[in-house]
């Protein structure tokens, strides 16, 4: 397994720029996953490391091999593609064998790496089917089988999972993370499931508008995100948001729209209009004798949705700022109702008009 | 051993004599001349052919040649000239020859062909019906056939005797036709061609009257319409067409018939005098041989393919049996030949043939052919009137 | 006037199946009506009225042109010409649009518009040029110079371009990912990804090359090289009543096709149905 | 994606290279040799004199030349659309079908596509023989007047096209069907449930989702009757042939029958430019009203 | 708006029986869902409502009519198809006017209603836009905006979702939840997917092999599952399973393949072997000082899921089972840990070999 090392990247298509100067280190054995909304590049990033796109500027590092001008094939990396690209025709084992053939391996290796695959994917019985003969989950298992036949230094993948059902997918993507920890293979993940980007990644890189937002685990990215935009797309819910104004720096009092004023831990530089960013779940509804050392609010409840272990409940506040809060899973919430809303100041986000996250706490 | 290559475009009955006469030739001269035989499509197809593979080398030796066509093939370059010291290896000479014959095998004084045979059209009828309608003559032949008035007579009498198709004409196929039409002309005297120039003088007032005829048949409803030509045939032979003008290659059709006692009493004489004296229009087959571009023949190839010339029409008695009239005199004037009915019937025409106007935009599927066919067929289904068609025609002709 | 309605909506469904399938049988009448004269003595044939089936039904005329004539000879002819004008010009035009879609090389766009251009002009202006073409080569009588000038049928290029167009270029990247050579990723992703549009098209090209005639008549001189619609007019008669001979021809010509059709017809449809592929 | 240029260029050229070499040999050179031709006064085959522009100007007033032209105009007039819609609807009728039925009711409308031409004049002039044909016999049961097909100006034309679309609508119902299979089901659920009767499906659903192939079968039909030849070449043998001619059949008269190789090669060439110039046009069309319908 | 009822309904393709013997009433105004694996004949019964599938017995009563024989145009229900099934060569404006223009409204009452439809899904801007021109999210408010204007009595929603992805899936699921509580129409909505269903139903029919396993309320069919089947199938993760005997019915002790007894209120008819459901959020992993009345044991952890708001540790017990337990969302917990679960054992549930469920508590 291999490390794989992007430095000063740029790729545009025509006029239009696709990757800005970006630069990044895939540790060998690390399942790094690269999570932003469409269009965001993740795409090109991976096909540039594939060199299924040509790389404008920069280099590319995969080993210790300069890969940047690498045909595809030399590059000895393996990739799984949104809709598997299976070929149609060949049957699961054809499917697998033929990059090997195409190597020139002989037909006993072939076959003795085709059967461990198999086995490791729990599909032999699969051996002489066609692709269309097999359901979306089997499907995915030939094409990573397809990936790790070759060996490869690394494995890329373009969003393996999004042409399963819900189901599916959550079982796919477990044995996903399974197989990365039994092979320890180099891995980057391309997604816009951030569910998908939480559970599988060591770390998640989060593209926006073809930069890099932020590199981290999973955790640090939820608890810590470098950026507004990062804070308000990972998370399902995202991040709530509420413009604040931040009285004076350091501990420190902060008004909400409505009035509201309590202290927070503000590193900002200077006092002045903030948005306070915090978690649905750090928003609870307050039950009479609940922590009363929150800061408390009322807000009039419009939606409710009850997920069974949790509820959520889209909240109004007085000056009509739209909040999500949570509650148990045993809610007696209902639309229309008026409730007090409790903050947990110590789990709140203030951003700057760029963008920019100060950490409370 | 000279292998000589043959072609010729005889399909069915002429098809299967020919292929009997060439077997017999190989068997005759086994061992020094065999005819590598091939039969093609008749028609465009086959002159297509001999003009492009001539022009590349590709033609045969031999082949049969329509006497009319070879106008056109002279201009064109593709036939050699049978010269006089060929005619006397053949043992041939103009004098065995029909001269309209030997006048149609002539180009600018010169011979291109050897004759086979003429193949004139007759007039088949059914003695049987004709008793019927009270129009057969003692003779055996038809009343009526010395003039227009006469044998429309003799047309009504079959109409009124309840003859559907006093006379079955290939109506529907205007190529056909103009055999007729031609020998009707011919009847007056008339010629498509004056040095050079279509239907001069009078002869367009000939063509008009010979259209009239066959136009006020059909309006009178004493020929049978759009017919093409098998259809003429069967519509003869079922007995719904009491009489028929047909060539004579016909003629085998019916002996076979008659053979297997599946056919009425028949006969086949000359055309009816229709106009001011006897005249039929024939045809001729023969054979030529290609000059083929940048390819010499040898002598020894040469003599093979006379021989072959020679042989056939010196036996084409054999020939005869598909109707035709053989060209070689001889022939015709053999007591076994004479012995052949209605051959013999028919033979005394050959002194009335008239062949093609001699013109490169003459002969089977010519040019000429396209532009008369082209009217003849609405003019004799009542569908245009003769003098009109005559107009069209003679612009036609001059468009090309 | 609910269940009414229904009634009716399946009142029309079935109306449309039934007029569908008179018109298929009117349709294909004359087929039957071709067959079945073939099967009559000629005297039968020209009776007048319908006859539906033969009273004396008689194999003579067919017979008589398996017997009298060398149609195993021609059968064998045309299968070949027609299997070869089929082979080279499926394949060759299989490469040639697989370039034109897939690949990038000088005067690309040129040979596009040349192939286009070429399916407007009618090739039978061109058969004197083919003729001494070919003679010029010494190819006259012999199956290549039968086949050599069928084999441009740009049409079928169009349809090979317009399918290689349609496949997921993410097939071709993943053969690249796989190391496969542009050779093998043509010979084993692409060409097997399109069987039935070749299967179809190369019955189409088949179905052509056996019906051509202009061309082989003039390429042949040979009765022993002709192909069997060139050698069948030999069975037809220029006189007397033979109308059911020159049907027997005709079947007999057009049989080995209309068999060889019925056998993969299932794969004809199926690729069609394949190229839902054509787009506007 | 990360080429290698030289190598891709070499394989594509290797590819093509048997078509071109092919391709140049009974393609291009012929048709260079058939403009130069045209400028002489060459017989069927050999060579001619140089004559200028004569073959061509002289086409201006030829007779037949212009029936020629209006003759190719009304075939392809009364074939194309005609020819498409019947199609059209023969592909909406074996659609509906399902199973062993479809695939037999299909073969029998594809069936005539693989006759030779050849073949498919027998079995028509046979069918319509003007004494003993099968079409006669039925006209006479209904009491219509027998009409001699192939022999008159009025009928020869649309009989040829009726036979013409008889013989070629196998080719065009494949696409259509290939077009209609397309569909989801699911469109026309949705018409269903917005109360769209089987007119309005038709004329506001599949109609207009299938245009694309209309416009394709509208165009292949199009650019082959503007070349068509062998039918009305058959049919019209012993008839009209000079009423009946075609601009292809001009060609093959002037080369076949009047050996006028170059006058040929310049009708050809005028053919040739018409159809280029029909298809340009016929392209825009579609495409305009193809807009307006999308 | 109008009620829906089927009367023992039953379907079958063939010799395929699909839906047997179902009896449903949906109230005016509800917003039912059909939640059920895939092929448990969800579409199906939707379709047969719909009119786009033959009922072969029993009755369907929509508003006051009769409908098992009436053409789907006359049922006047509109359906949102799971591709939305726009007619990709209309305008917006055209596919939505279509159905009215069917029907012979006048122009004016048609521009008019598709305006009003427009506004209210805020798409006035696009409405000469072709469904090509669109994106996911916006395709699918035509597809609602089609069925809002031709105001029938129901709507009918076939999985309209699937196609989206997760982001968009979770704003369109909150827009259709507000048209619904605008509108107050009657709505029937298919979907496998529960989050779905439980955050947009009044009340959930759960389907399974071709039968009704349970119908009611979201919480209801959370809380209390008919059925093995039921509990398994709601949850993201699904309810736990552990084979358990019980020692006595009543307040009684059960005992857990590893040993482990403890209380639980068992209304079940005698002792025996039983299952015992229990949901992830039941199973807390134990820090030193948590409660010490939960019955406790000793697990392995495998997997670990970190979702950000809560984690989930994929656990085996010393005797081999399986089980799901969550934390906090700031878990410090790894695989391979050995760690204590505590059960609630107020949240169990015992189903018997036949899956019937017997709730505790
Ligand atoms: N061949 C191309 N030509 C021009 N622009 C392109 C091309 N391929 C991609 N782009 C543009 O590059 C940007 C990034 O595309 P990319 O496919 O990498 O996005 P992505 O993050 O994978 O999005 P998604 O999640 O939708 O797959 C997009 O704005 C896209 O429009
Ligand atoms: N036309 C048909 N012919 C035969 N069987 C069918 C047909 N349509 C559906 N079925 C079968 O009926 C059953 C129910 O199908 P249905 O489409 O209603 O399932 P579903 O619950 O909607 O599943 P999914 O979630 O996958 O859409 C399935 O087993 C399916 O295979
Ligand atoms: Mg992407
Ligand atoms: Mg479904």
């Amino acid at each position: 397994m291999a490390e794989i090392r992007l430095e000063n990247v740029s790729k545009s298509f025509g006029s239009v720029s696709v990757i800005k100067d970006i630069s990044l280190t895939v540790e060998a054995g690390e399942l790094v996953v690269f999570l932003g909304p469409s269009g965001s590049g993740k795409s090109t990033l991976l096909r540039m490391i594939a060199g299924l796109e040509t790389i404008d500027s920069g280099s590319l590092t995969i080993g210790d091999v300069r890969s940047e001008t690498l045909s595809p094939g030399q590059r000895n990396v393996a990739m799984v593609f949104q809709n598997y690209a299976l070929y149609p025709h060949m049957s699961v084992r054809d499917n697998m064998a033929f990059g090997l053939q195409n190597i020139g391996l002989p037909t006993a290796e072939i076959e003795a790496r085709v059967l461990t695959a198999a086995r490791m994917l729990e599909m032999e019985h699969l051996l002489s089917r066609k692709p269309a003969q097999l359901s979306g989950g089997q499907r995915q298992r030939v094409a990573i089988g397809r990936a790790i036949v070759k060996e490869p230094k690394a494995f890329l993948f373009d969003e393996p999972l999004s042409n399963l059902d819900a189901a599916l997918r959550v079982r796919t993507r477990v044995e996903l993370a399974q197989l990365h920890q039994r092979m320890k293979a180099t891995m980057i993940y391309v997604t816009h499931d951030q569910t998908e980007a939480m559970t599988l990644a060591d770390r998640i890189v989060v593209l926006n508008q073809c930069k890099i937002e932020q590199i981290g685990t999973p955790m640090e990215v939820y608890l810590k995100p470098a950026s507004r935009f990062v804070a308000g797309f990972i998370g399902s819910p995202g991040m709530n948001f509420l413009p604040v104004e931040v009285l004076r720096p350091g501990r420190t009092p902060v008004r909400l729209g409505n009035g509201l004023e309590f202290e927070i831990e503000a590193p900002v530089p200077q006092a002045g209009k903030f948005d306070l960013g915090i978690r649905p779940e750090s928003v609870r509804i307050m039950t009479a004798g609940a922590d009363p050392s929150r800061p408390t609010t009322t807000a009039q409840v419009s939606v409710v949705e009850q997920l069974g272990e949790r509820t959520l409940a889209y909240c109004t506040l007085e000056d009509g700022s739209q909040l999500i809060a949570q509650d148990s899973g045993r809610s007696s919430v209902r639309p229309g109702d008026r409730v007090q809303v409790g903050l947990d100041p110590t789990a709140v986000h203030l951003f700057d008009a760029d963008g920019r996250s100060y950490q409370a706490a | 051993e000279e292998t000589v290559t043959w072609w010729d475009f005889l399909s069915g009955g002429d098809g299967v004599r020919m292929k009997q006469l060439i077997s017999d030739f190989n068997a005759a001269h086994q061992g020094k001349i065999k005819i590598d035989a091939t039969t093609l499509e008749w028609g465009t197809p086959f002159y297509a052919k001999v003009q492009t593979s001539a022009a590349v080398g590709e033609a045969p030796d031999i082949m049969t040649y329509h006497a009319s066509r070879i106008p056109l093939a002279v201009k064109q370059g593709i036939l050699q000239e049978i010269t006089a010291d060929d005619w006397k290896t053949m043992g041939l000479s103009q004098s065995d020859y029909a001269p309209a014959t030997w006048d149609a095998v002539t180009s600018e004084g010169k011979q291109y062909a050897v004759p086979l045979d003429t193949h004139p059209i007759v007039l088949y009828y059914n003695k049987d019906l004709l008793k019927k309608a009270g129009v057969l003559g003692d003779d055996g032949k038809p009343k009526g056939m010395d003039s227009r008035e006469n044998f429309t007579a003799t047309l009504k009498a079959l109409k009124e005797a309840g003859v559907k198709f006093p006379l079955g004409s290939v109506t529907a196929d205007g190529n056909f036709m103009f055999r007729t039409i031609y020998s009707f002309m011919g009847q007056q005297d008339g010629e498509l061609m004056t040095d050079g120039e279509f239907l001069a003088g009078d002869n367009a007032k000939k063509l008009e009257n010979a259209l009239s005829v066959l136009a006020d048949w059909t309006k009178e409803g004493l020929q049978s319409t759009y017919t093409d030509y098998p259809a003429t045939v069967a519509l003869f032979t079922s007995g719904e067409a009491a009489m028929m003008i047909n060539g004579v290659w016909e003629v085998p059709t019916m002996t076979d018939l008659a053979k297997n006692g599946k056919l009425f009493d028949w006969g086949a004489v000359e055309l009816p005098v229709i106009f001011d004296h006897p005249s039929t229009y024939a045809d001729s087959h023969s054979f030529a041989i290609p000059s083929n571009k940048g390819k010499e023949m040898s002598p020894e190839k040469r003599a093979a393919v006379l021989e072959v010339m020679s042989w056939i029409s010196k036996n084409s008695l054999f020939w005869a049996t598909a109707g035709h009239i053989p060209a070689y005199g001889p022939v015709t004037s053999s007591a076994e030949y004479k012995a052949m009915e209605p051959n013999a019937t028919y033979s005394s025409l050959t002194t009335n043939m008239i062949f093609d106007p001699k013109t490169p935009l003459a002969g089977i599927a010519g040019p000429m052919f396209d532009v008369m066919s082209n009217f003849f067929v609405p003019t004799l289904n009542g569908e245009m009137e003769p003098a009109e068609a005559v107009e069209e025609i003679k612009a036609g002709l001059e468009d090309l | 006037m609910t269940a009414a309605t229904a009634r009716r909506l399946n009142i029309i469904g079935l109306v449309i199946t039934v007029i569908t399938v008179l018109c298929a049988v009117v349709w294909a009448f004359p087929l039957y009506w071709a067959v079945v004269s073939s099967l009559k003595p000629e005297d039968e044939v020209v009776r007048p009225y319908i006859e539906l089936w033969p009273d004396t039904p008689t194999l003579s005329h067919y017979v008589f042109a398996l017997t009298k004539t060398e149609i195993g000879r021609w059968y064998i002819n045309s299968i070949v010409t027609a299997a070869a004008v089929t082979i080279l010009t499926v394949s060759s035009s299989l490469f040639c649009g697989y370039a034109i879609s897939q690949l990038k090389f000088p005067f690309r766009s040129m040979l596009w518009w040349l192939i286009l251009a070429s399916f407007m002009v009618p090739m039978q202006t061109l058969i004197i040029n083919h003729f001494e073409l070919v003679a010029d080569l010494g190819l006259i009588n012999t199956w290549s110079g039968i086949v050599l000038p069928q084999l441009i049928h740009p049409v079928i290029i169009i349809v090979y371009k317009q399918f290689f167009d349609g496949v997921p270029k993410d097939f071709r990247e993943a053969a690249v990912m796989d190391n496969a050579s542009e050779w093998r990723i043509l010979t084993r992703v692409y060409i097997p990804m399109n069987w039935g549009v070749t299967t179809a098209l190369s019955i189409v090209c088949f179905i052509w090359s056996w019906n051509s005639f202009l061309w082989p008549f003039l390429a042949v001189t040979k009765t022993n090289m002709m192909t069997i619609t060139v050698g069948i007019t030999q069975v037809n008669d220029a006189f007397g009543v033979y109308y059911a001979r020159q049907l027997t021809a005709a079947v007999l010509a057009g049989l080995p096709v209309a068999l060889a059709y019925l056998i993969f017809q299932r794969r004809v449809t199926e690729a069609i149905t394949l190229s839902a592929g054509i787009k506007g | 994606m990360l080429r290698n240029r030289r190598r891709e260029t070499l394989f594509a050229l290797a590819l093509v290279a048997p078509f071109v070499a092919i391709y140049g040999l009974v393609f291009v050179y012929p048709t260079i040799k058939l403009f130069m031709i045209s400028f002489t006064d060459a017989p069927l085959i050999g060579e001619g004199n140089y004559v200028g522009f004569d073959n061509y100007t002289r086409l201006a007033s030829d007779r037949r030349f212009n029936t020629a032209v209006w003759n190719t105009a009304y075939f392809v007039l009364i074939t194309v659309v005609p020819g498409t819609l019947i199609a059209f609807a023969i592909a909406l009728g074996v659609n509906r079908l399902i199973g062993r039925l479809q695939a037999a009711i299909l073969a029998l409308f594809f069936l005539p596509y693989i006759l030779p031409v050849s073949v498919v004049y027998l079995l028509w002039d046979w069918t319509l023989n003007f004494q003993f044909g099968i079409a006669m016999h039925v006209f006479d049961l209904l009491g219509i007047q027998r009409i001699p097909v192939f022999k008159s100006t009025a009928w020869f034309m649309p009989a040829v096209g009726v036979i013409t679309i008889w013989w070629t609508a196998g080719f065009s119902i494949l696409l259509f069907l290939a077009g209609l299979r397309a569909i989801p089901a699911e469109i026309y659920e949705a018409a269903a449930l917005d109360n769209a009767g089987i007119w309005s499906t038709f004329r506001r659903i599949t109609w207009p989702l299938m245009w694309p192939i209309t416009a394709l079968v509208l165009t292949i039909q199009l650019i082959s009757q503007l070349k068509i030849f062998d039918q009305v070449y058959l049919f019209s043998t012993g008839g009209r042939p000079n009423d009946n001619v075609v601009l292809v059949y001009y060609v093959f008269q002037r080369a076949f029958q009047s050996d006028q190789g170059g006058r040929a090669a310049a009708v050809a060439v005028v053919l040739f430019i018409i159809v280029i110039v029909v298809s340009v046009l016929n392209f825009q069309l579609t495409r305009l009203s193809g807009g307006r319908s999308r």
